[in-house]
């Protein structure tokens, strides 16, 4: 069965306007599945709530600036050592985005949680002392242990409703492999009812199958897959292109201001296309700086 | 650069001299462990390994790239370049092993606001509903009630990030002091040490709260009595932090062959 | 910090004699630690309780002939295709050996319960309806999920206090490569308080590094690394040799009677070493049938 | 070899007609993982791909190896040559899959016993505590009533091994009938087929006990109902089960070119 699907295609079949859970994956400023996501704006496809990696940046940044978000389960939302996350701050800070607090224990143990079908999941003791679930009740609760009868936090599982993972290369099957650093973004793939692929090549399955034990993905976790080379741009692709600190820079000066990132939004994203994107960024199709 | 108000020349920056601090607080024994933005603490654990603790272990946050070569540190923990190392874990296994409790020693830590007693807040200055400053969010910083040793480091000291107390506790440190920290009943031993530009920093064994162990060489106390923004335990007399030596210095650069601590 | 030891000394010096819960790595025909376990027979180790993978066979049929295990927590203990495990079988029926009986999903998300200090692990709806956690209420316990308000299935980590597991390579300060198939095995590695690898190799740091990302164990998680080439024998090492089945169908003869697993045990692990062993066997050093 | 009380000559064997039995149950959207000892599962689904169902997935039990590529089909369920396939997940991830219930429409199954209702048990027979037959343990097949369909088989037809009930409840089946099952509120469907050196069963809607389907050629009802150890349900005039086609057995021989399931 073909999944191989054309970008806009993907999003107008697979990620419903209202998308009740839908992760982004990537970490920091590396292997955000961007074609995806500047899609997803295209279309205008609305996020009840969305979910990042530990350490979401412009994946959840550029849908935010979008006013596409409703509410945020997150435990980061930044640039790094580059800045804070001007769309993310300016929405929470105003009001109009809600956070459900997150600590990276919680999303990561959450999403493996959402993978095995369990009903919840029993944290570490000593992260109850935080502020962090006292700030996300929805999230998190106490339990007690039934084993030592002592209060113990809990939290519920995390199964997005579709999740936006990208690969460095899969088959048509939707077999894929990921390069470099896993992040959370195989959990991500486990976990999730829908996933769409962005891969930077979409290759015969032996090329895939080479070394599958550690860095694969089997097909019948995946149910699009959309070629889109250099399409993590501006952050890194593992094995293919580091992130662009210039076009990053320029994102957090104009996205400083709601006019900016609007501007942004209308000149990169709304008013083109991909291809009209790499021209504009001068991205070589499929490549930048080899790491 | 010179350090801060430096009359006389010094020939290393301020967070060259931070990576050194910091290497000279880690042990042989020790298994580290870092976040976001990591080049200091990365060549902070790498520069103990190449001196006094070969056999340190460390672990560099995103990519969880073991002992990673560094050729060089990188500003971005989830650079690719990290995975040039011995080994490498998967995150979400490096996740699990924090809340073990007994596997890392070492945690480096930071924050938007860092107060009197060790907490670090990285998420939001004001009320959490609507803050004044909304920050990126407290990470893995709610494990440091785990860890054995949690070295805190920031390059700003001034009186918005050392407060009194902390707008929103995201990485426990010694709560509101011994009492809290008993009461807490958690299983980490709080933080160590408070390196910054300006001074390395302590805690009281009394009181639990910040004081000053050493000022960088040309910066004054009364500086950094007002760049913090809360009274400082009483420490007597403050010595000078002891500057890199030439082999720190040589080696610090070579692994920031890229320069990101030099020009801080 | 150089982690290589002799074999006789890792066993005196890392496997405390009533050692707690000691976790034996591979699973069915593969990848089992033998030269480990049977050094732990040599030394006459009692093990107070023995965790297996999903699937034990010689690694833990071997430990129950030798009279010494007192409790075993597994969800199976057999040789597959080529029969029941007769020692286990016979000391269950005896009532000399305590089972605490496990499903599958326990021991893997009690492995990681124990990797990462969860205080127990929530089970997914409909586990509770076999009669596995009835016969074990020790490990097992309802809970109400503080969620749903519905009763599921908890149970308690699984922390093992020291885990025996085999690696193709290693190198000095413990560094290690999984070949093949993984198991649970770098799940006991997170889990165990004390790790010791036994490996074919061991190796420069450089040949472990080749590609770190999802094969790898780091040396902070082991403490002690025992060259053994051919050590798995007679069960299969990945990337190395399959299982020599006359060995195993051999055992499984002569450890139909008591004497005759004396018999077994005295000729080729407590009579002798493990180069006896290899000569006894007839096993080239290091080498099999390479798959 | 020939069929038990086979009259004529059979040019394959139960073993290769069971597989092409339980191929022809498979789907072209479905996902199936199977577990210990799995040879005749592997050959059913790569048959089920190379025929009907070319979409089909399968997942080999210990390695995890996705869609192996049987070169050739292998006995047990952790051998390598199983890696020699797609892709492969650790089993940490299946066993985590397992329990999501909505990714494998299949589990293939059996047991020690396997009574009236498709209910399996590896773990004892007698008295859990005090067995008169203690078998291996039952490993995944809880899972049974998580998953959308169960196929079962056996190459043991006898009255030990198809009993009226269980003696230990390891892989739950339609428990003790329609109510006790509808009761039990399990998200799984339950068993659909036991395929056995004899015959293929399935169960009666009305009482989810198990009844003839087909008899292989050259078998008796009366051998069937003489070797299962409750009563069949009604099932009316017994079909004889089909040969495999050619083109199904010689895509078999090339799957099991090691012969495991020609000498069964």
């Amino acid at each position: 069965m073909d999944k191989v699907v054309a970008l806009d295609e993907a999003v107008a079949r697979l990620v419903p306007d209202g998308v009740g859970l839908l992760a982004v994956g990537g970490m920091h400023l590396q292997n955000n599945p961007m074609a995806l996501v500047r899609e997803v704006v295209r279309q205008n496809r609305r996020v009840a709530r969305l979910l990042t990696s530990p350490c979401g940046a412009l994946n959840a940044d550029l849908l935010i600036a979008a006013g596409l978000v409703g509410e945020i389960a997150t435990s980061y939302v930044g640039f790094e050592h580059l800045g804070l996350a001007p769309a993310f701050r300016r929405a929470v800070e105003s009001g109009s985005l809600r956070v459900l607090e997150c600590d990276e224990a919680y999303i990561t143990h959450g999403l493996t949680a959402g993978a095995g079908g369990l009903p919840f999941v029993a944290l570490p003791a000593g992260l109850e002392v935080s502020d962090v679930w006292k700030a996300n009740p929805e999230s998190y609760r106490l339990v007690e242990d039934p084993f030592t009868g002592r209060q113990v936090l809990a939290a519920r599982p995390l199964a997005p409703d579709v999740a936006l993972v990208h690969a460095a290369m899969a088959d048509a099957a939707g077999n894929a492999v990921l390069a470099g650093a896993h992040f959370v973004d195989r959990a991500m793939v486990l976990a999730a009812k829908t996933v769409v692929l962005q891969v930077e090549r979409v290759v015969p399955t032996d090329e895939v199958s080479r070394n599958p034990v550690g860095t694969t993905i089997p097909g019948f976790l995946v149910h699009g897959v959309v070629e889109a080379p250099g399409g993590c741009h501006p952050t890194a692709s593992h094995g293919q292109y580091r992130y662009d600190e210039n076009h990053l820079r320029t994102y957090l000066a104009r996205a400083a201001t709601p006019e900016g990132a609007h501007g942004y939004l209308e000149e990169l994203v709304t008013g083109t296309t991909e291809p009209g994107y790499a021209r504009a960024v001068g991205l070589r199709a499929g490549a930048g700086d080899a790491p | 650069m010179s350090a801060p108000g430096d009359g006389a020349t010094a020939t290393w920056s301020p967070a060259e001299l931070m990576a050194v601090e910091l290497a000279r607080r880690l042990r042989n024994d020790d298994v580290a462990v870092m976040g976001t933005a990591s080049a200091l603490p990365q060549v902070a654990c790498a520069l103990a390994r190449a001196t006094h603790a070969p056999d340190l272990w460390y672990v560099a946050g995103g990519t969880c790239g073991v002992n990673p070569h560094l050729g060089p540190a990188v500003p971005s923990c989830c650079d690719e370049d990290l995975l040039r190392a011995d080994t490498a874990l998967p995150l979400t296994d490096v996740v699990l092993l924090e809340g073990r409790g007994d596997v890392f020693s070492v945690f480096f830590a930071g924050g938007l606001q860092i107060d009197a007693h060790g907490n670090c807040n990285l998420v939001s200055v004001g009320d959490w509903a609507r803050p004044a400053l909304r920050g990126p969010g407290t990470v893995g910083l709610p494990f440091l009630a785990l860890v054995g040793r949690v070295l805190i480091y920031t390059m700003s000291h001034n009186p918005r990030t050392f407060v009194e107390r902390v707008d929103f506790l995201g990485g426990p440190g010694f709560f509101d002091g011994p009492e809290s920290f008993a009461r807490s009943g958690v299983p980490g031993g709080g933080p160590v040490a408070v390196v910054t530009p300006l001074c390395t920093m302590d805690f009281d064994p009394a009181t639990l709260r910040m004081r000053l162990q050493s000022v960088h060489p040309g910066v004054e106390v009364t500086e950094v009595v007002a760049a913090t923004g809360f009274e400082l335990a009483e420490s007597g007399a403050v010595p000078v932090t002891a500057a890199p030596s030439d082999e720190e210095l040589s080696i610090v650069r070579r692994l920031d062959s890229g320069g990101l601590l030099k020009g801080r």
